[in-house]
């Protein structure tokens, strides 16, 4: 039995929904169910796309034609690390018993698991599986800060890294049976693990790296928003993958986990759209998308807690305050975080696991909080795990860079960046008409 | 010969190419070009972010005619791309010293 | 159980086939099915992947090119806005109890609705979430009918409005327990709910609004075959989660919609594809994903309950007839429903609805028709129904449009169709390069 | 009960692996798994996808821009037409009863087949159409040796052709209980099947087609290495339900092919991307992608037999292997196999094919070999059926070819080849900005 | 110094520079451009409708050249392109009043 | 009146823009070319084969001027265009006949 599922029947299924969702039980003498196989593979299969071609098109779209390529380059690039990482030994990290800050090393190269081994109702290589394609984007989310400028090797560099000293540990604190989850922090698809980990290290990227020539005044539009718009659907559809299989089972909560967050990106894209009407007269489609992005992943962290209103209601803040956390940080703080990375995902994780504690309550329609825990109580949680979590995040993150611009640069020389990474780093271009 | 080059609107194309047709000028050729001028560009918002695109879409029609009609294509193009506005574009004369047609060898004012 | 669950029962199930499935039941006491949950909750996301990005990228490709991101914004707005409107009411409409021609209120908000809620062997979260999925696509369909010169407001506020008064009595009246399923209409998956109500829609939109100049001579061809194709097959793959997921379980039925939803759609496009080399000479790549759109629309009324041979004719069916019905519209009646909705949709899924009395009897491979039920009092079933569902909708649609042209107008000025709605619209261009 | 299921039993339950699954069996009588059926459904709908779009628009972009829209339709057409010939009569000669070297008349148009049928634990209409996905991508892999110069008409029939004599007698052979079943070959997914058949009758269509003009020293660039990568993509997740649906069963035998299928494409990924970093200074995203697609294809064969470290191994001999397989076929035998439909699937199906006989046994991770049977006797089986599966594609491509270039010939003029086939040969052009 | 301005095929481009190479013309400026003329666009037929796409997609080379060898090197882009069908084009030939090189300062006949 | 036409770097059109306004040149073309010239093409490197890129990305300016600005502007344009390397570009002059300002009729100077 993996440590996440102990999290899962210490933190979650003690939670008074225990009654609500038939025994998706993590035992390890259950028997193997075809249908919540199916489910998690099919998720599998979903996050992985959110990231190949998902999150490569969003971001792509969004750069200038000359480095779209190598944005394309760096998502398929740290998938593929990842994917070799997370076999090799971050798994095991993240997921092996360990003690309350980090596991260990049982199950490097997945030692001991054969095709019959279980975990919780589905195959464990299924459930590696599936925790791999988070591990596998969470980096990738990171991209959006240091796109048009960054050096492909300090790309890889970074992404190996930052698995190892951010992803496994913050994934072992709060999935793997570690003392945040010991705690009883809710965060059910990883608005800690996914999304303020990768917010917060990305704006540490974009500061340390330094901003793009022309920014923020004589930058050039996205160079194509369809592709954008096509990456944002994948994502949108990928996140039923990413919420509802974080059920690890094809149940009532899976449903419920995708009816919320549905429900978010819905709203927050209408909310968006309807800044942008009424501030600047026309509805883009950039806007549309971001916002949505903006509601997935808010609701996130409380997509398996939270009931139908609650999904509308995330999604609406999610709309409001993305929306004015990306002019902060572009005219105030004046980071060039060039795709809104902590804009989008890290406010947008933070925000949803503060909300977490009041709207996983029955009376607001959520499945309720653990026994004898008041509100306040949940809050507090969710503070620390929010501020372990960011500043974790934020140290290790700069430590890695420091490092990495010492030893290869962080940086392409000028004429490189207003050429194009895709020519220059990689050796293609993107339009060949 | 005189040859002419008109730096137009894009969606005034059609007019000119059929009132030129009419004309007898039966070649052209057109391409796409980004004109900055007193028309100014227009401002892309995305995610609130303002985006200041300079320059205008704009058509440029090149066409090669001889002397005694010049005058008249002049004409003809002003009046078509003509919408009052700014924007509406400049028309460029040149003189033209040999026009050769690829096909047969033909020179000067047989191979317009 | 819903209403639907009764329609099924009365209307289906006590078709002759009631024998030639395992009871796949939706009696509301039967456990959760993990396998029919699994293959509902991917049936979902299939079909909302069909519409973002699938049909604004089939749609996308044909317009041309400062019109394009218009038009991928006209259907990620509409399925924004269906989301909402399906939780706040328009499910409740369409569902909930009520009487022979509309539900009630008792859903709104999916009040009552938790985690483990049942609706079949499936959660009734998940049997809301597919449902939806359709609401979202059929206004979707409409777009291709008033593309490159309507305003962006009354897009929106017609697809709101056509949601309540069109999609919300027609679904109820066929698939909700009205007075067409107490008839006994065979409608599996909406040759009727979708496809003859947007197709009709679709049709008085585009007469109401009036022509793109240039029509039907000077038109510019499509931007983006490319973009158009795959759209389409966005649209085919997730039409297996249309028709196959309509059986509501992991079954034979499933299997065997899926299967003659695929042959009549291959067989459409060759059909298609070879009238235009007969024809013309050259087969296209845009005849040939249209005959594919054509053949899967008029295979969905009847999915569930045809035989292979069945799918078969389906498809060389649909493609002769939806072929000249293009034609038709647009030389013979002259009007500019632009990339022909109703010729495709409207008269494909009338079609595939009319069919379906003679395709479903035994002898020709299917299911077999209700017992004591003839060919022809189906098929007058059958034809009730479209005429009921085409009047209703265009009667609505006419009065929504005149409504909405008196209050904000429904046309862009000449200049901005000239210029492009991305521009004029929503301040976006396409192809920044 | 199919012959597919006689050689499951025979040819692979009977290894020693059979303790290691819950009898997933494929007795007639067992009941129908509703999380077997969703897992394959959703299969079919990724292979289905692979084709439609995948590896059109994975081809497409390696194309220059005058030729994309042919390869586009190429692949639709060919889609449509397999299908077509997979009800008519290809299913039931690779997968009726008949003899050790072909199917048999018995299930032609499906007869007898009904919603209610089984094969294993699925109805056997699901069990047809995944199938019927392989048939699909089978040919459509063949279309990169030929882009840019040949006749549609050509393409049609040889397609055609190829499905029933080469195709259907190889799918039997392996999969329906033919000779190769019988002496046990492995072949899990297709290594043999899928992408040796591909593969060789690829480069041997090439070599009689001729070369492009320009070759080998002038070619223009990939027109779109973006579009290539979003059909990479879509082949890679997709393949999840290629070797994953393979077990035809959502249990950890499919889990387990995932993720060795996964870890092969990563890790082949990264060896190519090094390959080209180290010898050219810059790593290319169509290079990396290209690796993706080598490293699947090795794995193939072998994915529902090696464990995790087997998979790791396949992906960087796979990547290595198949770099060097390109050069050699390019600038050694100078064939024009346009898009190294030989060097990547060829070779890969044919590595990986020979490799499953080392990988399969226990001390190297995998689920071990059949009783008794030793490495060697393996090695041996599967080189047999390496042989004879690249000689017969090779002579019956061959006689296919000669026949149609005879009847209709190969090959478009020279300035149709230098216009683009989208124009002359489909009247279309793909780029109308 | 003359400026010549061919309107080709596209397809004929890599002859005329390697040609133009062998004659010792070192630069060149080549840009896509739309040609109306004498060969009529094509018709391109979408679900059964036609469009009319009028024009025909032709490829401009701009050359600059010293006055003596303007005249060879018109001959040379004639002959290269020429396939004796309609729509090979049309050569314009220009006076040029001088030229310079950005990277040196150098004008004139040197600049070439 | 002068026609110049300089075929430049891509990035150097920023500047060159902002110091031609600054001069009072309100007008100005811009087109998209492939240059070819001693700054030779790349390659780029497919799944090991090589393919040549022959030509160079260039933007050709195109601006319309009074007689008396001209060599100021050519000044200009060869100062911010400058980086001393291969491939910087050429500045080509023409004489320009007459020039119409379409919205307003205006001809020769006052239509610059
Ligand atoms: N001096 C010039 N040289 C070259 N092109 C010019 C010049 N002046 C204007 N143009 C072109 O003409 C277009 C229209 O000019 P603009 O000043 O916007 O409008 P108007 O001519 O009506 O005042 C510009 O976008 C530019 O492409
Ligand atoms: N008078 C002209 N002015 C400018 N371009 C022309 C003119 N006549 C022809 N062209 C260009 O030359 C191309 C070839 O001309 P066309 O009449 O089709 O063939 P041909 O010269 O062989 O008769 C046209 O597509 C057009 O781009
Ligand atoms: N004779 C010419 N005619 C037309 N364009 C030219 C000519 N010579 C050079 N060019 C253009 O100028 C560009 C720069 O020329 P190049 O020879 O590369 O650099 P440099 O001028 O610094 O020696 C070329 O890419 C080409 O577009």
């Amino acid at each position: 039995m993996t440590r996440r599922g102990i999290h899962f029947c210490m933190g979650v299924l003690a939670l008074a929904f225990l009654n609500a969702f038939p025994a998706a039980a993590f035992a390890a003498d259950s028997a193997l169910d075809t249908g919540d196989t199916a489910w998690i593979i099919t998720a599998t299969a979903l996050v992985l796309f959110m990231t190949m071609p998902g999150l490569a098109l969003f971001y792509g779209g969004l750069v200038r034609s000359q480095h779209v390529l190598s944005v394309l380059m760096h998502c398929m690039a740290i998938a593929c690390l990842a994917s070799v990482l997370w076999i090799v030994g971050v798994y095991s990290l993240a997921f092996g018993e360990g003690n309350a800050w980090i596991g260990d090393l049982s199950k490097i190269f997945l030692s001991g698991v054969t095709g019959s081994t279980q975990s919780g109702t589905i195959p464990e290589g299924v459930f590696f599986m599936f925790q791999m394609t988070f591990a596998i984007i969470t980096p990738g989310l990171i991209v959006g800060a240091f796109v048009e400028r960054v050096k492909f090797s300090a790309v890889m560099w970074f992404s190996g890294l930052w698995l190892v000293l951010v992803y496994a540990p913050v994934c072992h604190w709060v999935w793997g049976g570690g003392w945040l989850a010991d705690m009883g922090v809710l965060d059910f698809a990883g608005g800690l693990v996914v999304h303020a980990t990768a917010g917060t290290s990305a704006i540490v990227f974009a500061k340390m790296l330094g901003e793009r020539k022309g920014f923020p005044t004589e930058l050039r539009p996205p160079h194509s928003p369809s592709m954008t718009m096509i990456g944002a659907c994948m994502l949108w559809v990928g996140w039923f993958g990413f919420n509802g299989g974080s059920a690890l089972a094809a149940n009532g909560q899976a449903g419920m986990a995708i009816l919320v967050t549905h429900l978010s990106a819905a709203t927050a894209s209408l909310v968006w759209m309807s800044i942008e009407w009424i501030k600047y007269g026309k509805p883009s489609l950039v806007g549309l998308v971001t916002g949505a992005i903006g509601g997935l992943a808010t609701i996130t962290p409380a997509s398996g807690f939270v009931g139908p209103i609650g999904g509308l209601v995330y999604g609406a803040v999610a709309g409001v305050v993305c929306f004015y956390a990306v002019q902060l940080v572009r005219h105030k703080l004046k980071i060039d975080d060039s795709l809104d990375v902590f804009a989008v995902h890290g406010v947008g994780g933070i925000l949803g696991t503060l909300l977490a504690a009041f709207f996983a309550v029955e009376s607001l329609g959520g499945v309720g909080l653990a026994q004898d825990v008041t509100v306040g109580a949940q809050f507090s949680v969710q503070v620390i795990g929010v501020i372990s979590t960011v500043v974790w995040s934020a140290v290790a993150s700069i430590i890695i860079l420091l490092a990495i611009k010492k030893v290869i640069g962080l940086r392409v020389d000028a004429e490189a960046e207003q050429t194009g990474l895709d020519i220059t780093s990689h050796g293609e271009s993107a339009y060949e008409y | 010969m005189k040859f002419i080059s008109a730096i137009i609107k894009p969606h005034k194309l059609d007019d000119i190419r059929n009132a030129l047709q009419d004309e007898g000028v039966h070649g052209m050729t057109v391409s796409e070009v980004k004109g900055f001028g007193r028309q100014g560009g227009h401002k892309e918002i995305y995610r609130g972010a303002e985006y200041a695109v300079n320059y205008v879409p704009k058509t440029k029609i090149e066409v090669a005619v001889a002397d005694d009609i010049a005058d008249r294509v002049i004409e003809l193009i002003r009046d078509k791309a003509n919408s009052g506005q700014i924007g509406d574009g400049k028309i460029f004369v040149f003189e033209l010293s040999e026009v050769v047609r690829i096909r047969t060898g033909e020179t000067g004012g047989e191979a317009l």
